[in-house]
């Protein structure tokens, strides 16, 4: 039962307050990608073991979506951020790197 | 026998009986009993049957650890199967059975299987019953799952009440022994907030009972005084009855109190499950001792020696008079002494070491006149239902038998095992410790927390310390670390200075005798409950079962309800020694929550009967419960289906609502549909993206009928869209949209366009919303309106703001019937009124309120597609044929991309049709129609299938839609639907709208 | 007016607390820019009263203002004046992008009153939320859940909190308060 | 290796089992095999034992990271049932029940397969039409089940609570022929069938590595070395994802962790298998008493083999509601596993990017039930290149859109 702590409204919360919503940062591909493109899109999750940045929403709460930087094996939590963004904080990528030197996730690290 | 002592018990109350019945016999004990003190007190050794081989079974542990003493507790609604007597506490009227056996306890015909026993061993079934093959089905298999379980199954309705409880501390102690006790002072010390749970009613665990003096005074005074000190801080929560039951992620625990169980007649839960969040956890949890294995150790009688000194210290029980103590370690001599000092005869203890000088315990046992033999061990135990004696052997040898020495109790003692299993429960690694024989917590490898942080630390003999002064110097030491760690610091709490007794050290002994032979090792039980001997886990090792897990499996060791907690070490012990390896190469297995077993109807909480979820009620839902509705759940709102009238079946009832509606006037809470505002600059531009079809260019007082995809390209919702104003749209949903297409909207607002200028709120439970439906429906409405609603002032698909009833509505003139239909949305608080004024308006034209039934039949008349019905998660709106509500204008909108792919292309895919039966009669829902051949599997072949199918009361034959293989172009062609019963239905492709197909009933 | 009934209409049950359904309650959603000043200033005007911060809920003119989330207020007014409020924010944002709904129709309220610790301990059989007087003062506002729903806490005061949720589950939320509050099981964890 | 049979079992016993062999061998491994199979699970070594069988492949390793059967295999609630509804997957879990049918006498090991019939609930009217279209689809595909109304329900599930205010049972699709079995027997069963035929089972094994030249797989690299490789199928469910990484491509799969608990045994109470989609529980009682008892998965990725408490609370109180009974037993154990799950939730039993390397993944919450038929496809697949069973369970269909939804038919993948 994991906590997380929303940056949206600042609450610190149990689990079941939020909502998973998979790997974070995919770049959306429309009419006229092509099917590599596409598929990739919908389909192609990293699935690490280990950091995974992705989405969460707030949906017992203030109902906002935000990304976590989770460790899928220790499930630790290195940081949290709003949504509004194509890639993580640097303040989050040093926590992560803090940790585990060396990391890399799609083309973050 | 065993017996109640003159004196003694410091648990009793010997002021307060208590009657109770064991198997239908009244028996008496005291208030501070438990089941077990008080069976014994009775000389009721004698408590269960084990699983396998129905031995019979007494008690032998005095705490959570017993696998044996369990029973069904209670009767009729009150019933519970499988209560540890030892852990149950005694109260007045409390009746109890025992288990596994029939037709008695004392006389089980089960107990056959331990004549069988020799071809019972581990693994058998897996090697037998293979051969005939029917006869596993049919008369084997049968048999075995007869033989199995327990206790009996409840078989009423459990009436007591439960709930949770949410608690966050900054240090959680799970254990109230002195470790417990003192950690939990450490830490409150610093000011920390700190939560300290102990399963039993008391407090200081069994260092009571083991004694020992603590800044000069007896143990159980410095006890009390903690107790005391600790009940005074306004930091501090004690909270006794309450189990540690399981630990898990981010300093998640529960605790399972039990409040009402000894109390049953109280008000109040029954249990209380707690949900704890703690910075940080302590595990006290202390130690469990290890049985040892020789022959005939699991006969009524030989029991663990700390047991034995409990029973006689806490409740003044003697479990006989004549005990004979083995083990191999010092403590076990405590409880020859105890026995001694009580007036009873120990007439030996046998201790399997050779020490080379006398320790203090062994000095003070000789100087009580108790004889030792040092070097010696029990060669088999002798006895049926209750020890009559044991064969004395050397434990160097293979078993000759020395000397044999009647007694009537074993105490045994093997050793002390850590209790790791809350530490273990979230990822704490542990070490094996040489000189203990026992696995510990690795401290540099424990549970990490949602920062990475340790989050558990062992203390006490949980973590291995086993002497008074080092678990108080350990406990001290974990509280204030653990408050450290939850960011408290300070308090300075000091061990308190401990009497320290001189232990020899222990040895270890896995097998008894040494050299015990086959036969021996064929009668050394390891687990009691499962029936597993040495020579099970041996086979196991032998056979190649060699991972620790496999030999578990295999054996069924550690599998009973006690969780291995006696068997697990000495089981892995012997496999190790099978194998040739050392210990800690074997490894554990996996402990899980939770510690003991916890009631479903705890973890259940408060979510049973009518809380059991959500009802969702709209604001006519008492009426719709007053008025004989027949309701169907969608999503978590229950709907009326139908009305029913005394009389009526389902069928007739639905029929009536379809044929009044058509005929005069119909009505519908349509309540539950979503609502969903969405306004802002780019709300059109935002629709356009949502919904396959134009939005943007909807007129601000008109409605268009929207369908909405995923980015897969499935369909995912439909509704009626009407613009408010320029910059706002009000979306309707289906039912079970609202909370997903709301979700929906934000999401890709909030995570893809979130520059774009658009808000959205779910206004669904604001309005009540009501369709009049019907050939009369305007003239009812004008009855309440002095507004205009003809069809010029709102013509079909339009909408407008009108004052009905006096009570402001919004008409939205719409039609899922194909009926002359008008939506009105009032606020909630209104709805009532309105559907009461409605119902007096529209007497005079027959009006009837119908369920989701007859307007599911209405709209399928009309070939109107219904979300879940026509549409599976797998259908585009192309396989409806809804083009037309496809924007070829529009470069982009979600499913636009995935629409292009080649499967979702092929001309191929099935479409939606009209299906007319050929007899007139109804097609089965979810029928096939079949093509010829078969596919590479065998399977055959088919060409469409049905997707809605009624009988249409209005038309008064069956009628249905259908998704078929080029469907639009095979109009006239008869496919064959085969029913459930092998018979074929047979239906003719037709346009899906059978009635009005010009649409001259709505347009009017 | 007379027409309108609230999901329980003013429903109650009294057990070691006693819970009421506090029965129509005008509420207003509104969304926009919080930090932008057209939009503070139309609410200032609107509402008087300090704007919450987050997680919190302020005293307004005629009733309470609670941060929603970062973009989101309810106006809490008198049911009768729920509408005029409405048309007054709206009309101050002018052409500011803002949503502003009345909302009060969708919602109930619930006040559980009694001892302090008690109410907070009723309300924490339900909510995973830290409810204890240390760290859940008046003057917070949390959004949650209760047991299966959503559902948004404060306490007005000493032994008073207010629960609101949506309409629809009322009578859920009234089944899990009075449960809570049941004679005998009283908790005393936070007392 | 020696027959197991009632006679052998009473000669041992008579000379106190001396006499048992190894079940399974524990070889070296050697420098190159024809076959390796990553994962000695009950898929993988399936998939070995069918290349011996029905291919006469031999020369197969199956290497294993921990112990055989130890991954979900080892931590299933044994449901064994094939009324799906879509054709291909009707088709390969058919294959399977019907192998299981005859798995003991084909292993020569008990593997307890108890046909004691399986229903779903249907519990709300889309549940009806869903479950009386997969009835349908049934009855064409070859698999026998049937739709039936609340009052048989009752009768061949006495404890249920076919009233329940809530979610009132409407009616049930009840596949007779559906059931249980041992599931760590299963795995043993195979393993040793498959070392009685030669082949190595290497515990205790870990790849670490994927070798490949000009874009064919050439063998593996693992914490015993580099072992060689004409075919390589990697079946390690959760896992899979991590594998394939190591061969440069990435699979449209997502690990999450699914969770089970148990009862303390009782007397026989319930003699089938009953699942409750719309309120998410399952229950059987096993050959020991225990209710078990299957829950629902995380909704994140996760590699702990634990889950969430609240998921637990979440099934147990819809089996209080379907069960009273329930209300009065004990959770005995919890435990999780980590299972891997797809865009459309069935399956991948297919090629990859790297020629003669294969994976067979994906089966989410419901592998154990396809163990054999999940062998017997992929076996041929592996060695012929191409499998009916499989056919429709390619990577390609996530390009083309062809998903093979069993969720449509408002069921789910248990």
């Amino acid at each position: 039962m994991l906590i997380l702590t929303c940056p949206c409204c600042g609450v610190t919360g149990e689990e079941t307050e939020f909502h998973g919503g998979g790997e974070a940062h995919l770049k959306r591909f429309g009419p006229g990608s092509t099917d590599e493109a596409f598929h990739d899109y919908l389909f192609s999750k990293v699935n690490p073991k280990g950091v995974h940045l992705e989405r969460w929403r707030h949906n017992n709460g203030c109902g906002k979506w935000f990304h976590a930087a989770r460790d899928t094996v220790t499930l630790e939590i290195y940081g949290t951020y709003p949504a509004q963004t194509t890639e993580p904080p640097q303040s989050v990528k040093d926590a992560i790197t803090a940790k585990r030197p060396g990391w890399s996730w799609r083309e973050f690290a | 026998m065993s017996t109640r002592l003159a004196n003694g018990g410091r648990l009793l109350d010997r002021g307060r009986k208590v009657d109770f019945t064991f198997n239908g016999k009244r028996l008496r004990g005291y208030a501070g009993d438990t089941i077990a003190s008080a069976l014994l007190a009775n000389d009721q050794m004698l408590v269960g049957r084990s699983f396998k081989y129905h031995r019979p079974r007494g008690v032998v542990a005095s705490g959570a650890e017993e696998p044996n003493g369990l029973v069904g507790m209670g009767t009729g609604a009150d019933f519970e199967p499988n209560q540890r007597v030892t852990t149950t506490e005694l109260f007045d009227g409390l009746t109890c059975t025992s288990q596994n056996h029939w037709p008695s306890l004392d006389f089980d015909v089960g107990a056959i299987n331990t004549k069988l026993a020799r071809f019972l061993f581990a693994g058998f079934y897996y090697k037998m019953f293979i051969h005939p093959r029917p006869f596993w089905k049919h008369v084997y298999e049968p048999i075995i799952r007869k033989s199995a379980g327990l206790g009996k199954a409840p078989d009423q309705r459990d009436t007591d009440t439960y709930e949770h409880f949410y608690a966050f501390c900054d240090v959680l102690v799970i254990g109230g022994g002195i470790a417990g006790l003192q950690a939990a002072r450490s830490a409150a010390a610093t000011g920390a907030k700190v939560m300290l749970i102990e399963q039993t009613a008391h407090w200081g665990g069994r260092a009571p009972v083991d004694g020992g003096t603590v800044g000069g005074q007896p143990v159980d005074k410095f006890v009390d005084d903690l107790v005391a000190e600790l009940s005074a801080m306004d930091n501090v929560t004690m909270r006794n009855r309450t189990m540690g039951a399981g630990v898990y992620d981010h300093g998640y625990a529960l605790g399972y109190e039990r409040v009402g169980d000894h109390q049953p007649a109280a008000k109040g839960p029954r249990h209380r499950l707690w949900r704890i969040r703690a910075a940080q956890i302590v595990t006290a949890t202390g130690a469990i001792e290890r049985p040892l294995s020789f022959a005939g150790n699991d006969i009524p009688g030989v029991m663990l020696a700390s047991a034995v000194r409990d029973y006689v210290v806490d409740y003044g029980v003697s479990i006989g008079d004549r005990t004979v103590v083995v083990t191999n370690n010092d403590d076990a001599y405590r409880t020859a002494i105890t026995l001694k000092k009580n007036g009873l005869d120990v007439p030996a203890i046998l201790d399997a070491r050779v020490p080379t000088q006398d320790s203090p315990l062994m000095a003070e046992a000789k100087s009580l006149g108790i004889r030792v033999l040092m070097g010696h061990g029990i060669s088999s135990v002798q006895g049926v239902k209750r020890v009559t004696g044991v064969g004395v052997c050397s434990q160097a040898g293979e078993g000759a038998v020395l000397e044999e020495i009647a007694c009537d109790v074993v105490a045994m003692s093997g050793g002390w095992s850590p209790v790791v299993h809350l530490w273990s429960h979230c990822g704490g690694k542990l070490i094996w410790d040489e000189t203990t024989a026992a696995f510990r917590p690795d401290v540099d490898k424990a549970p990490t927390g949602a920062k990475g942080e340790a989050f558990v630390t062992p203390a006490g003999a949980a973590n291995g310390a086993l002497s008074l002064g080092d678990v108080l110097s350990d406990a001290t030491t974990a509280g204030a670390s653990a408050a450290k760690a939850a960011g408290h610091s300070g308090g300075d709490v000091t061990a308190p200075e401990a009497e320290q007794i001189d232990e020899a050290p222990m040895a270890q002994v896995w097998m008894m005798p040494h050299g015990a032979g086959i036969k021996k090792r064929q009668k050394a039980w390891l687990d009691y409950q499962n029936d597993v001997k040495v020579s099970d886990i041996q086979l196991a090792a032998q056979e190649g079962y060699e991972s620790v897990e496999h030999a578990k499996r295999y054996t069924t060791l550690g599998m009973a309800t006690d969780q291995g907690k006696l068997s697990n070490i000495n089981g892995l012990a012997i496999l190790s020694d099978a194998l040739g390896q050392p210990i800690p190469q074997t490894g554990t297995t996996t402990f899980r929550p939770p510690y003991t077993p916890i009631s479903m109807a705890s973890i259940t909480g408060e979510a049973r009967d009518e809380r059991f979820m959500p009802i969702r009620q709209t604001p006519m839902y008492q009426w719709h419960v007053d008025n004989g509705a027949f309701f169907e759940p969608v999503g978590q709102w229950r709907r009326p289906y139908t009305y029913q009238k005394p009389g009526e079946s389902i069928e007739q009832s639905v029929s009536r609502e379809v044929k009044a509606t058509r005929a005069s006037l119909g009505m519908l809470d349509a309540s539950t549909l979503g609502k969903l505002v969405v306004t802002g600059k780019d709300a059109g531009k935002f629709l356009d993206m949502l919904y396959t079809n134009m939005m943007s260019t909807l007129k601000p007082g008109h409605c268009r009928y929207g369908l909405m995809c995923g980015e897969n390209g499935f369909l995912i919702d439909d509704g009626v869209v009407a613009r408010i104003d320029d910059n706002t749209f009000l979306c309707h949903t289906t039912t079970g949209g609202a909370e997903s297409i709301h979700g929906h909207m934000e999401e890709w607002l909030q995570t893809e366009w979130w520059d774009w200028e658009v808000y959205v709120a779910n206004l669904t439970e604001q309005y009540a919303q009501i369709a009049v439906v019907g050939p009369q429906a305007r003239a009812t409405l004008e009855k309440l309106t002095g507004d205009d609603i003809s069809g010029d002032a709102l013509p079909f698909m339009a909408w407008k703001d009108i004052t009905l009833a006096g009570i402001q509505a919004r008409a939205y003139r719409i039609s899922f019937s194909g009926e002359l239909s008008y939506e009105i949305a009032v606020k909630a608080s209104e709805g009532r009124a309105l559907w009461d004024a409605l119902l007096a308006a529209g007497q005079t034209a027959n009006i009837t309120p119908y369920g989701t039934e007859a307007l599911h039949i209405m709209r399928a008349e009309k070939g109107f597609i219904m979300m879940g019905d026509e549409t599976d998660g797998t259908v585009i709106p192309q396989d409806l044929g809804l083009h037309w509500a496809i924007s070829k204008k529009k470069e982009d909108y979600i499913g636009k991309r995935a629409q292009a792919r080649s499967h979702v292309t092929d001309p191929r895919r099935w479409q939606l049709v009209g299906l007319e039966t050929v007899d007139g009669g109804v097609l089965p829902d979810g029928a096939y129609a079949t093509a010829e051949g078969k596919n590479a599997n065998g399977q055959r072949e088919t060409q469409g299938r049905v997707t809605s199918t009624y009988h249409s009361p209005t038309l008064e034959r069956g009628i249905a839609m259908g998704l078929v293989l080029n469907g639009p172009d095979r109009m006239g062609e008869v496919l064959e639907f085969p029913r459930l019963d092998g018979t074929i239905m047979r239906a003719k492709i037709v346009d899906p709208v059978f009635f009005d197909k010009d649409g001259e009933k709505q347009n009017v | 007016m007379s027409n309108s009934v609230s999901a329980l209409n003013g429903a109650s049950a009294t057990g070691f607390a006693t819970v009421r359904d506090m029965g129509l309650q005008g509420m207003i959603t509104v969304r926009g820019d919080l930090s932008a000043t057209a939009v503070k200033q139309a609410l200032a005007s609107a509402l008087g009263g300090e704007m919450p911060g987050a997680g919190h809920i302020n005293p307004s003119d005629s009733g309470h203002t609670a941060w929603m989330s970062p973009d989101e207020l309810m106006v809490l007014v008198p049911y009768a004046s729920a509408d005029a409020k409405l048309a007054e924010i709206t009309d101050g944002m002018g052409d500011t992008h803002h949503m502003a709904v009345n909302v009060s129709d969708a919602r109930c309220m619930f006040a559980v009153s009694g001892d302090d610790a008690l109410v907070r301990e009723a309300l924490a059989k339900l909510m995973p939320v830290d409810l204890s007087s240390a760290a859940f003062k008046p003057g917070q506002f949390r959004r949650s859940r209760m047991a299966q729903v959503p559902a948004a806490v404060w306490m007005a005061g000493p032994g008073e909190a207010r629960i609101v949720c949506f309409r629809s589950v009322a009578q859920y939320v009234f089944d899990l308060l009075k449960g809570a509050t049941a004679p005998g099981s009283e908790v005393r964890y936070m007392a | 290796m020696k027959r197991y049979s009632a006679f052998a079992v009473a000669r041992e016993a008579l000379r106190n089992n001396t006499g048992w062999e190894r079940a399974w061998a524990s070889p070296e491994p050697r420098k190159k095999y024809d076959v390796i199979i990553v994962g000695a699970g009950g898929h993988g070594l399936a998939t070995a034992y069918y290349l011996g069988k029905n291919f006469g492949i031999t020369n197969v390793a199956v290497l294993e990271k921990g112990w055989l059967g130890g991954g979900n295999t080892g931590r299933n609630t044994t449901i064994i049932r094939s009324n799906y509804l879509q054709d291909a997957s009707a088709a390969i879990y058919e294959k399977a029940r019907s192998l299981y049918e005859g798995l003991s006498q084909d292993l020569n090991y008990n593997i307890m397969f108890s046909p004691r019939g399986v229903m779903m609930l249907a519990q709300t009217q889309g549940e009806v039409r869903g479950f009386e279209r997969t009835a349908h689809a049934n009855m064409l595909q070859g698999v026998k089940t049937e739709f039936i109304g609340p009052e048989r329900v009752k009768q061949l599930v006495p404890i249920i609570n076919i009233n329940g205010p809530r979610y009132p049972v409407l009616g049930a699709i009840w596949q007779a022929r559906a059931g249980t079995a041992r599931h760590d027997a299963v795995a043993w069963g195979y393993a040793r069938a498959c070392s009685d035929m030669g082949m190595h089972i290497i515990q205790k094994c870990e790849v670490t590595g994927i070798e490949q030249s000009g874009g064919k797989v050439t063998g593996v690299n693992t914490t015993r070395g580099s072992i060689g490789c004409d075919k390589l199928g990697v079946v390690v469910a959760g896992h899979s994802g991590h594998v394939a990484d190591m061969a440069g491509f990435r699979l449209p799969i997502e690990s999450v962790s699914l969770q089970a608990l148990v009862s303390e045994p009782i007397k026989p109470c319930m003699d089938v298998v009953v699942m409750a989609n719309t309120v998410h529980g399952y229950m059987s009682q096993s050959d020991k008493g225990e209710m078990v008892i299957g829950g629902g998965t995380d909704g994140y990725n996760n590699y702990t083999q634990r889950g969430a408490f609240h998921h637990i609370e979440e099934t147990v109180r819809a089996l209080v509601e379907t069960f009273p009974m329930v209300a009065r037993l004990k959770m005995l154990r919890q435990w999780g596993g980590i299972v891997d799950v797809t865009g459309d939730r069935s399956p991948i039993l297919s090629k990859t990017p790297v020629e003669n390397m294969f994976v067979n993944c994906g089966w989410g919450t419901g592998g154990f039930k396809a163990i054999p038929g999940s062998g017997w496809g992929f076996a041929e697949l592996m060695a012929k290149g191409h499998s009916p069973l499989t056919e429709a369970f390619g990577l390609n269909r996530f390009y083309e859109g062809r998903f093979i939804d069993e969720s449509v038919a408002a069921g789910v993948a248990h």
